[in-house]
């Protein structure tokens, strides 16, 4: 498995049946595919639509029907179709269960950078500012580190994308969590061990006594 | 009773300097015959509030690919080449906006809103230059209401009044902008007659509509 | 013809094709059936509707479809409905063209007070509150007098429904317009003079050299 | 995977004290089976937050005639000669908010805003203990959000997850209600396959619904 479909496939386990998902444009959109047949989870698209599903064939696509990263998708039977302010009322007003971001950074204090790099990469933030805000749980879902460069840093060097302290951070090597006391190694990957993990992580990591092995 | 305007005469309304709202999300739902007419005419110094600016040369693309837009109000331009290279290079001013709060500022311009407090953006560059202000223990950002001179939203379907019905994830900024533009322009898939519309599946009423564009009619 | 009868006809004058046009619970009702049939307005109506018009026949009904006085109507063909929010952002957002409010008072600085009587009459403002703050012109339809006390008054002894100016007072006397120089008679009915105006009127009234007569 | 549930047990859900938006104007939209069946299980204290109280005895006008009801918060009660009665003699408490900040206070508790700038009631009466906040030179109130423990609301269809379709002007204040609630229980005319509801005519999606009371059946 690649690293991209350890993390992904990851992430697919903290998804509930019933719940109200958003999935980032890019390894985020992965998770829709690792979810098991009898979950059934509610997908929303923030360019207007709750009941995303991936085209059964290609034939079946229509102009007027894209994900938030522009792949041509379809419609599940019970799905509902509306405009910008109503989905992002979704959104920020609470009525997204998870919502399943890419990340640049996270720091010691849980927040995360995500959308700018100043003076190189100046995208727009889309709408993940709204959705750490707003989404009821937050999953960051990332590699562990860039160019060997760690991702999990003490303090974001880059613009933060909220105030908002997320709630889990997923990646190839570990599942950490942000608490009141830091951040806390959960798990690490089969093969992975936790002086890995610190090796390759410049924030300070919280150890417990006992740290999992990442189901997946 | 008609709205129906030629796409030539319509465009020509527009000044070199206005600012139009522009529907669309990477050009699903944008009104691709207005904005190609627009750059026909060489209009300038435009400035266009969109979600994005779709891809290089493509729906607005067009716009930014031939220098006619000053500035952009956008949540995301990082899909277009051109308007990065203009921005990096000064060319082109850029104001990102949160895309829930954009969709959010029009809606209280369209409605009649003096703004809204929101938590996004809160301890982030957005905050910049805005008031904070606490509520029940909790800080937001009070954000203003956005208009424009001209809205150009797509339609799905139009009636002869200028009722809109839109489709799927085509509708996505249409409806708010054809709410908070002195000027709206439509330009529907389809124009109906007058009653062929549901009452109930219409979601932007004619009365804030003032034109229709029409596509070229291909019957006979 | 009676007073009402009077009242509106005079107010439909002011309405021209095209416009949106939100009419009152009450008195401003009866405009709408006093309109030339060459003229195209639509009616909104504050429960959720463009497009209202009175039921053709009694059996036509919906259960669903009622105006904000609570009366069966029907809907246009081109009508259109949508949610409360929806409906006062239209109101709120400089959408309707006319509203044509009942009135309790209206004083010289043009404030109009139709929703109280404090201790004694509390049903609520309403719509009434968004309407006189929205719409682009409001014109207050009431009798000129109430038991024979003046209701167009030096300053509202009512809690008033609105601090913004409104645009003309029609009764079945005269029609006064509010100005930054008080309030100008612009007409007085057929048979009333402009001594009788001022007599049954208790606020100071600005006479031009010349009064039209109401056309009705 | 249906929310189907039976309308005694989902009113036994709510305990006395709670506060409810209920959908409705002049009763037309209202969820009338949900409304009996709360003065039928002798619910007290509750807070009601609704368009209007009805006539005496009719829609929710029935909770007002049970003395169920402690506080009302609604944009008009003059239709009803129970609910004048009660206030002026001090039984009930009554909040009254101009209809348009009414939707809105909805809006913004349901779409997590931490409140909005509305001209309306500037000046007046509604303006006592709220902030006056100039934006651009004009002056607004600043209004806050409003939610409600439980939300009732009526629509014309729903699919059996919880989609909800509304007819004319029986939509009213129930899709913003259905936002603005911790549990919502909509009562549909008429309950549909799931899939068998067009995406753009959902106007409420199932995804904020909690539970679906349905008609007795009365087939076969």
């Amino acid at each position: 498995m690649d690293e991209k479909m350890i993390i992904a496939s990851r992430v697919a386990r903290e998804l509930k049946s019933g719940m109200l998902v958003n999935l980032g444009i890019g390894l985020p959109t992965l998770v829709a595919q690792l979810l098991p047949d009898d979950l059934a989870v509610d997908f929303q698209s923030e360019n207007g639509l709750i009941g995303l599903e991936p085209l059964p064939f290609e034939g079946l696509a229509d102009d007027d029907l894209i994900d938030a990263g522009g792949r041509l998708v379809s419609a599940s039977a019970g799905a509902a179709a509306f405009d910008s302010a109503m989905s992002f009322g979704l959104i920020r007003g609470g009525h997204m269960d998870v919502t399943v971001l890419g990340g640049l950074e996270v720091d010691e204090n849980g927040h995360l950078a995500n959308w700018m790099v100043p003076g190189k990469m100046v995208p727009g933030m889309g709408g993940a500012m709204d959705l750490v805000a707003g989404a009821k749980r937050v999953i960051v879902a990332m590699t562990h580190t860039a160019k060997g460069a760690p991702k999990v840093v003490p303090t974001c060097t880059l613009p933060i994308t909220s105030s908002r302290r997320i709630d889990l951070v997923v990646t190839e090597m570990a599942v950490i969590e942000p608490t009141d006391e830091g951040l806390v190694l959960r798990e690490t990957a089969p093969g992975v061990s936790v002086a890995d993990v610190l090796a390759a992580t410049s924030a300070r990591l919280v150890v417990p006594e006992t740290v999992g092995v990442m189901p997946i | 009773m008609t709205k129906l305007i030629e796409l030539s005469d319509v465009v020509e309304k527009i000044p070199n300097g206005a600012s139009l709202m522009i529907g669309g999300f990477l050009a699903v739902g944008a009104p691709l015959r207005l904005i190609s007419e627009i750059e026909r005419q060489g209009k300038r110094d435009l400035t266009i509030i969109v979600n994005d600016t779709n891809r290089a040369g493509k729906g607005v693309g067009k716009l930014i690919a031939a220098k006619a837009v000053r500035k952009v109000i956008a949540s995301h331009v990082g899909t277009n080449s051109d308007t990065q290279k203009q921005l990096l290079a000064g060319e082109i001013e850029v104001e990102l906006v949160p895309q829930g709060t954009l969709a959010e500022r029009m809606r209280a311009g369209g409605v009649g809103l003096g703004g809204f407090l929101t938590p996004t953006g809160v301890g982030t560059l957005v905050e910049e230059g805005k008031p904070v202000i606490e509520v029940d223990g909790r800080s937001y950002l009070l954000e203003k209401p956005l208009r424009a001179d001209f809205a150009l939203v797509s339609a799905a379907q139009a009636d002869h009044r200028g009722n809109l019905v839109y489709a799927l994830t085509a509708r996505n900024f249409n409806p708010l902008m054809a709410m908070a533009a002195d000027t709206v322009i439509a330009e529907p898939h389809l124009i109906v007659p007058v009653g062929c519309l549901p009452p109930d599946s219409v979601v932007t009423p004619g009365a804030v509509v003032d034109y229709l564009v029409a596509r070229e009619p291909h019957h006979g």
